[in-house]
């Protein structure tokens, strides 16, 4: 990791209002990613990880979400979070893209693709004129969309969910981002289309020595892809480590449970474990470790005290029991 | 959509107090809604207890039409308040955080939160008690001619609003009025949503060439100059309130029937209708236990601002001259008999077409209310 | 009283002539052209006089403004209803007739303040002994807006085309007496007529028509013919310019108009508004955008009188409203009790709230605009304690105390029928609350015009009473309202009639004596007045709102267009 | 031709034609569905045409004539059927009360019509646009609560009331904006240069479309509102935004262009309450269009002024849905060739 990271978000605090009052969707959220790194975060719906996503790029719907006092999140060392609305307009899509989980909602549906695309173009480089076309036409081959000068002219709804989501990932790297924000980018598509997808944005990464932060609820696809993890659950990173490591040696209970919760291709036939119970609302957050009452192993300090994040054999997490257990 | 008619599986006991005085539960909680709703239903009763003996008068045959506005008036108060709190009787018990509430709860807690609404409803509230009271309330007879010094008078201390070229008190006939356009509304209203639920549902469901046919019927009513039919129909029978309201009925059921046919036919293609037909059922039973209870919502709550459109038609045609017949007094009617004098006079034309705003925008604060409460789309 | 009138006037008029020198020479050479002066030339002069004392007394009470300075401008009036057509043959409505007669063609008489014969295009006629034939001897200096002299030929055609039975001219009674025509040379024409009275009359409301545009024309086709409503050329005052179908009609001055019949009018054009709003109309004459009203809303008269920039005038019009009883029904097939009625009724009041000043109650059928009217002659009085007292004797007593009287276990009630107007509706009310007071229950409805027609017309008669006011014409012909053998037919609404009454209107179509015509008009408001078919309500006056800068204008009972060629605007008032 | 009937094809080419074509087919039933309807309608009312002579003055002898003339002696279907014929060949027929040929009589009408309705539309989608947007834009400041309570108030409003206390206003506190309060004219219109006659024209509509366009102008807002409101919480809003597109692209390229698709069909449904509303604020303002002279007819029983402008308003509610359809095809690309 390098000494200033390309971007580090902490203690990221998101606030989410409705009729009973103020919740934390995020709660203290810190990480960072390196240039041309991979950063996954993981974790089931509704832990928070799409809310810190889009809070990275000042996205959260205001009201009624809002982010706290005392949160950071800065790029190469700059504050987005207090930065000029100008300035931010500028880091998104030019210095910071991204791709959103639902291809089939996330293009404008009565603006043809290539628009879309040539857009954000001309939003973020000097290219005018027949050249933004040029270069429309260029970036949606390079997705792979084929016959892609009659496709940039295609609507939305004439292209498959893939194809969508292609198109997508075309328009976000349409500024030459350093890094590329990815939503949940597969969760709706067909599991053979997940896999090229995958390894587009995983070789678009290495070609442009981007940064990739994925963020999915899909340990396997983490596990293809990214260098580190982080696991989120309720609001908060509850462990994170090398990639090689948390898969090898998951320290925090939460994060083993999902792992059980995957077929391993290793041992097949085996039994899938499923957590019990779903993860709670930001309105009844539990007390104490917020997974305590789904945890099979639960201390009674568990009940009481919040655990941070602390130095586990081969991860991060936060766990008491790592301290029980050295 | 379909959320809202996953059955629901608890079921609490309503708030006991809440039945006698409704709104007490939510005046406890401290909140607008229950101060004001009790506060009117509670007013409401005072009076009525200390002029029961002229309330008794009301139920003179002559005071059909105030019976009849009050009757409308309670049944819609109470079907909107029944509404809003239905939710609530069902989730007063033991809350349990991981099962959430049921839609409907949710739906009354967004009614009773929803600021405007409750304005709306106690506005209405407030002409629940003006309609009921208003012989006691009108300082004046409305009918009571004073030809010899009350003529034109502007607004004073005794006549508030003024009074007519008849020198008839303006506030008491806007008071009276009160009770023929909210009649009016609320019973054109009632059969332009019956016959538009009927048609639409019918239509809906039926589809094929019986859709085809209602919805061209449909068309029809709609490019059809509706000044023809309803001076022929005024022409043709003796024009009166009964008669106004089926005319406004007759040729309002339109928009409803297309708003039912749409919901219909996308509820008919959901899965546990389908699962239904599967199962054997008739149509009889699938309209009635699944269609129409989705379609219910958007019915009432296109009822509800239906009621204003109905008091804005029911004035307008009193304007041409075809509506309520004098000398009983209608909003519309008072408005007419202004046009003429509105420079001299102004004060005639202006003071029914205020209540008349005043009025129709209570149903439509409470119908937007009930909207933003019932459709899911609207959580914010 | 016609007499001292005109003495009045004639003195007046040489007084204030003495005193004033604007006062030009232009009325001297219509009379120098006029024929062989008669009596009623002499009232007709009288009358000029009067008018030129009015004009002259408004010049000075303002700044003296000279008499070719009146020259010029635009007027503009505005009236509630459309004017419908140019072509008398199918005009029907009163503002359409005042325009044919008086601004874009011609007659070929005028009617002097009584409705007598004065000469217009006709420069004078003579009557045979005999009394059967009528010789016309026409201007040689009228001509048509195309440049075509108006002659003889003219004049037969109009009549050929009034009686025939093809063109639907809406009153042919007008010209029953009239049997044929003869063309003595181009500016001689001949009748022979039949005794009548009034018989001139006719004459003095229906325009000539144009025989070179309409002598091709099929007669029945006459109606539909585009003269009227696209291309109307007259003989008159003013030009056709243009029209605006629901708006407006657009006139300019002829200024060929002989000088011999007035010359050309003051005014550069003349435009009719057609505002069916009042209030709308009001504003209008506020801002200017209109210079007068023809017939402005009692309501708002007063308001707009207190307006110095504005002037209010009224006269009595021919217009009168009344009760119409079923007498073929009970309770009203009792004298006593549509008397009772009339006497329960507060007419005072109602004419204060509908007409304000400008209207009287009404007495019988002729009102103060008819020179039959007899100003001695008392309405009913209001007074409810002597109907109380005629209904108990008609047998209508409250035995139940329920406020309403019943007879035979009938309770005293009925509909009132009346067109859904503003008045009507205030009328309904004051009436309902009159006979409420002594027991009698009515009920107002209002009923669009084609629906009441049928009830009230049709044999059947599915009414009690209603509620109306029509303009009643100079001849007295109300023969078809009252007449025994014509009970069954449809303008006979009440069924009430009296041989008596049946022979002094058959007599009064036939006298052409003044003196025995009012002596019989006498007679049939008597007879009338004491059975109370109707009830008469009210006497109207035409109320006229204009700027103050328009002049020169007097209206009567004649029509408010009467004078349209003396209107003048000042100056500082033109736009 | 129904709103429910909202597949259409793509403006241009061929298949546009043949849609035109099949929506004109499907027009006629409804087109002769109105016009007998309202010949049965009209004949079956009491009263006649000669109702509006009713005077002692005009003797029932002329009275008769005139019905024969119309030819009203017939059997009901002998006028009915000479009344489609002559229709059919291009003869309105001649209205009774105007004396004139009915083809005249709206002709003179209808422009004026469509040029109140007209500009109200404008007034009603473009106010109401430009304030729902800017609402939804502004959601939960005060610019959005006091638009909510203004469009309610308006929304509220009976046309014909406003119409009456617009001329309040310009005939006494605001008299010195010079608005005229009646007809389309000044009185000299006609001397007015082409400039003039349009400014002339253009003054004397702002009263009446006020009164006409202002209560349907504030629905549009309110529905305008909530379209945006929904629109702008859609992920491809997100998606525009996360482009670093400024608001104002993402609002008026992205944003505007989804909420109008539903607006669109609010076209529809809103014409035939133009020209309903139409008649009494033309009665209001003495506006010389075609409410006027229905309404007119109807009473008067102009038989076939009636049924010529009935015909008409059909057409017209016809033409405002093809209309709202197309527009609808235009704003919105995934409605498809059939």
């Amino acid at each position: 990791m390098n000494p200033t990271p390309l971007l580090e978000v902490s203690d990221l605090r998101v606030g989410f209002s409705n009729e009973e009052g103020e919740a934390l969707a995020v709660d203290g959220v810190s990480f960072s990613v390196g240039a041309g790194e991979t950063l996954g975060i993981v974790g089931e719906s509704g832990c928070g990880k799409s809310v810190s996503a889009l809070s990275i790029l000042g996205l959260v719907a205001d009201p009624p979400g809002r982010i706290l006092p005392g949160s950071s999140v800065r790029l190469r060392g700059e504050e987005l979070l207090t930065a000029s609305p100008a300035r931010l307009r500028d880091v998104r899509g030019g210095e910071i893209a991204m791709v959103f989980q639902e291809p089939m909602t996330s293009l404008n549906p009565v603006l043809r693709v290539g628009d879309q695309i040539a857009e954000a173009v001309r939003r973020h480089t000097d290219l005018r004129g027949d050249a933004v076309k040029e270069r429309v036409v260029s970036l949606l081959d390079r997705v792979g969309i084929p016959d892609p000068a009659d496709r940039s002219r295609a609507w939305p709804h004439q292209l498959s969910g893939g194809m969508r989501q292609r198109a997508m990932i075309a328009m976000a790297l349409a500024g030459d981002p350093e890094l590329l924000i990815a939503d949940e980018p597969t969760t709706a598509l067909d599991v053979t289309i997940q896999v090229r997808i995958l390894k587009l944005l995983d070789d678009l990464r290495r070609e442009r020595e981007m940064a990739l932060l994925l963020i999915t609820h899909d340990l396997g696809v983490v596990a293809q892809v990214a260098d580190r993890v982080a696991v989120m659950y309720a609001g908060r990173i509850v462990e994170e480590g090398r990639s090689e490591n948390l898969f090898a040696r998951p320290a925090h209970p939460y994060t083993a449970g999902l792992l059980r919760s995957i077929p391993d291709p290793d041992r097949p036939g085996e039994r899938l474990e499923a957590i019990p119970g779903s993860v709670p609302s930001p309105h009844d957050w539990p007390s104490g470790c917020r997974f305590h009452p789904r945890c099979t192993v639960a201390l009674d300090r568990c009940l009481r005290d919040s655990p941070s994040l602390m130095e586990a054999p081969a991860t991060r997490a936060a766990c008491w029991l790592v301290e029980e257990t050295p | 959509m379909s959320k809202r008619t996953v059955p629901e599986s608890h079921s609490g006991q309503p708030d006991p107090l809440d039945i006698v005085f409704p709104g007490i539960s939510a005046l406890f909680a401290g909140r607008l809604s229950g101060a004001l709703t009790l506060g009117s239903w509670l007013s409401l009763l005072a009076v009525a207890w200390f002029r029961r003996r002229r309330i008794l008068d009301l139920l003179a045959v002559s005071q059909w039409d105030g019976i009849l506005a009050l009757l409308s008036l309670v049944v819609l108060l109470a079907a909107i308040w029944v509404a809003g709190n239905r939710g609530r009787f069902r989730s007063t018990g033991l809350r349990d955080p991981r099962v959430g509430r049921s839609p409907m709860a949710l739906a009354g807690r967004r009614f009773r939160r929803h600021h405007q609404a409750v304005l709306g409803l106690a506005l209405l509230a407030a002409l629940t008690v003006v309609t009921l009271l208003t012989p006691v309330l009108a300082p004046f007879d409305p009918d009571t001619l004073n030809l010899a010094t009350g003529r034109l008078l502007a607004p004073s201390a005794a006549h508030w609003m003024g009074t007519d070229e008849l020198g008839r008190d303006l506030l008491s006939r806007v008071l009276y009025g009160a009770r023929i356009s909210l009649t009016i509304g609320f019973l054109a209203v009632l059969i332009a949503i019956t016959l538009g639920t009927a048609i639409g549902a019918v239509a809906g469901y039926a589809g094929g060439w019986t859709d085809t046919i209602l919805m061209r019927t449909v068309d029809l009513f709609l490019s059809f100059p509706r000044i023809v039919l309803l001076i022929t129909v005024v022409a043709v029978f003796e024009p009166s309130i009964a008669l106004i309201v089926v005319v406004l009925g007759l040729t309002g059921w339109m928009g409803v029937s297309r708003l039912v046919r749409g919901q219909v036919l996308s509820v008919r293609e959901r899965e546990y209708v389908q699962a239904a037909h599967a199962l054997g059922y008739g149509p009889g039973r699938v309209l009635r236990r699944h269609i129409l209870p989705n379609v219910l919502t958007p019915v009432i709550v296109a009822a509800t601002l239906g009621i204003g459109n109905a008091i804005l038609a029911e004035a307008a045609l009193s304007y041409l001259g075809l509506g309520v017949q004098p000398p009983t007094a209608s909003w519309g009617n008072i408005i007419q008999s202004g046009g003429d004098r509105i420079i001299d006079a102004w004060w005639i034309a202006t003071f029914p077409g205020l209540a008349i705003v005043l009025t129709v925008m209570s149903f439509n604060l409470v119908g937007d209310g009930l909207r933003d409460a019932l459709d899911p789309r609207h959580v914010e | 009283m016609s007499r001292l009138f005109s003495l009045l006037s004639v003195t007046l008029s040489v007084l204030l002539l003495a005193a004033c020198d604007a006062g030009p020479p232009r009325r001297a050479e219509t009379r120098s052209d006029a024929g062989p002066v008669s009596a009623e030339e002499a009232e007709r002069i009288a009358a000029e006089a009067y008018v030129e004392a009015v004009v002259a007394a408004d010049s000075i009470a303002h700044d003296v403004i000279s008499e070719p300075s009146r020259y010029g401008g635009t007027i503009v009036v505005a009236g509630r209803n459309d004017v419908l057509t140019m072509n008398p043959l199918v005009a029907t409505d009163i503002e359409s007739v005042q325009h044919q007669a008086h601004v874009l063609f011609t007659t070929l008489v005028r009617s002097g303040p009584d409705f007598e014969p004065l000469p217009y295009l006709a420069r004078e006629w003579s009557i045979d002994p005999e009394g059967d034939r009528i010789t016309f001897h026409l201007r040689d200096d009228v001509y048509w807006h195309d440049g075509v002299p108006v002659t003889a030929r003219d004049v037969a055609f109009t009549w050929q085309r009034v009686v025939d039975p093809a063109v639907p001219f809406f009153n042919p009674a007008y010209f029953d007496a009239w049997e044929a025509v003869e063309i003595l040379d181009e500016h001689t024409v001949r009748f022979t007529v039949r005794p009548r009275s009034n018989l001139l009359y006719g004459w003095a409301v229906t325009a000539i028509l144009p025989e070179h545009i309409l002598g091709d024309v099929p007669p029945a086709e006459l109606a539909d013919h585009p003269f009227g409503t696209v291309s109307p050329v007259g003989s008159g005052p003013f030009r056709f310019v243009e029209r605006v179908p629901g708006d407006r009609w657009v006139f300019e001055a002829n200024p060929d108009f002989p000088v011999g019949l007035g010359g050309r009018p003051y005014a550069d054009r003349l435009v009719y508004r057609q505002i069916p709003d009042d209030a709308v109309a009001d504003a209008a004459l506020r801002t200017g955008e209109i210079d007068i009203i023809v017939d402005a809303n009692p309501a708002s008269a007063q308001r707009l009188s207190s307006d110095s920039t504005l002037v209010v005038t009224s006269f009595p019009a021919s217009e009168y409203a009344l009760i119409a009883w079923n007498t073929r029904r009970d309770p009203f097939t009792d004298p006593n009790v549509r008397r009772a009625l009339t006497l329960a009724m507060d007419r005072g009041s109602i004419v204060d709230v509908v007409r304000g000043p400008y209207g009287s109650v009404s007495a019988g059928p002729v009102g103060p605009w008819h020179w039959t009217y007899d100003p001695e002659w008392e309405p009913y009085p209001f007074a409810p304690d002597s109907a109380r007292a005629l209904l108990e004797q008609a047998g209508w007593i409250d035995a139940d105390e329920d406020g309403v009287r019943e007879k035979n276990g009938v309770p005293l009630g009925f509909e009132l029928y009346f067109t859904p107007r503003q008045a009507w509706m205030d009328v309904a009310t004051i009436v309902q609350a009159n006979l409420a007071d002594v027991g009698t229950d009515v009920e107002p409805r209002a009923r669009e015009q084609a629906s009441l027609v049928p009830m009230v017309t049709s044999p059947d008669r599915r009414f009690d009473a209603f509620l109306v006011s029509w303009a009643r014409d100079v001849p007295l012909d109300d023969r078809d309202l009252w007449a025994c053998d014509r009970v069954d037919d449809p303008m006979q609404f009440t069924g009430w009639c009296h041989p008596e009454l049946d022979a002094v209107l058959d007599s009064m179509q036939f006298v052409s004596d003044r003196e025995t015509l009012r002596r019989l008009t006498r007679r049939y408001e008597i007879l009338v007045a004491d059975a109370q078919p109707y009830t008469f309500l009210y006497n109207v006056e035409t109320v006229l709102a204009r700027r103050a800068g328009l002049r020169g204008v007097r209206a009567d009972a004649r029509g408010t267009w009467a004078s349209v060629t003396e209107w003048w605007l000042d100056p500082e008032a033109r736009r | 031709m129904g709103i429910g009937d909202r597949v259409v094809a793509r403006p241009g080419g061929a298949t546009l034609i043949r849609y035109l074509g099949r929506r004109a087919l499907q027009a006629i039933p409804l087109l002769i569905g109105i016009v007998t309807l309202v010949f049965l309608i009209l004949h079956l009312a009491p009263g006649d045409p000669t109702a509006i002579w009713f005077n002692p003055n005009i003797p029932p002898e002329v009275l008769d004539r005139m019905r024969a003339n119309m030819g009203l002696d017939q059997p009901l279907y002998v006028q009915y059927v000479r009344w489609v014929k002559a229709f059919l060949s291009g003869d309105f027929g001649y209205s009774y009360t105007q004396f004139r040929p009915v083809r005249d009589v709206i002709g003179d009408a209808l422009p004026n019509t469509l040029l109140l309705s007209g500009t109200s539309l404008l007034v009603i989608f473009g106010v109401g646009c430009a304030v729902g947007s800017l609402q939804a834009v502004r959601q939960y400041g005060p610019t959005d609560s006091l638009l909510t309570f203004v469009t309610l108030f308006l929304y509220s409003m009976p046309g014909f009331w406003l119409g009456l206390m617009l001329i309040l206003a310009a005939s006494t506190s605001l008299s010195w904006l010079g608005l005229p309060v009646s007809g389309m004219t000044s009185v000299d219109h006609a001397m007015l240069g082409p400039f003039g006659k349009v400014a002339d024209v253009a003054k004397h509509l702002v009263l009446p479309t006020i009164a006409l366009g202002l209560a349907s102008a504030a629905g549009v807002a309110r529905y305008m509102r909530g379209e945006m409101l929904e629109v702008i919480r859609q992920d491809y809003i997100r998606t525009a935004r996360a482009k670093g597109l400024p608001e104002r692209t993402v609002i008026l390229r992205h944003a505007l262009r989804n909420a109008l698709i539903p607006v669109v069909s609010l076209l529809g449904l809103y014409l035939p309450l133009l020209f309903g509303g139409a008649l009494v604020i033309e009665v209001v303002f003495s506006w010389p269009g075609m409410g006027r002279l229905m309404y007119d007819g109807v009473l008067a029983r102009d038989y076939p002024l009636v049924m010529a402008a009935s015909f008409l308003f059909g057409v017209l509610v016809v033409l405002g849905n093809l209309i709202a359809d197309l527009l609808y095809a235009f704003v919105d690309p995934r409605i498809r060739y059939e």
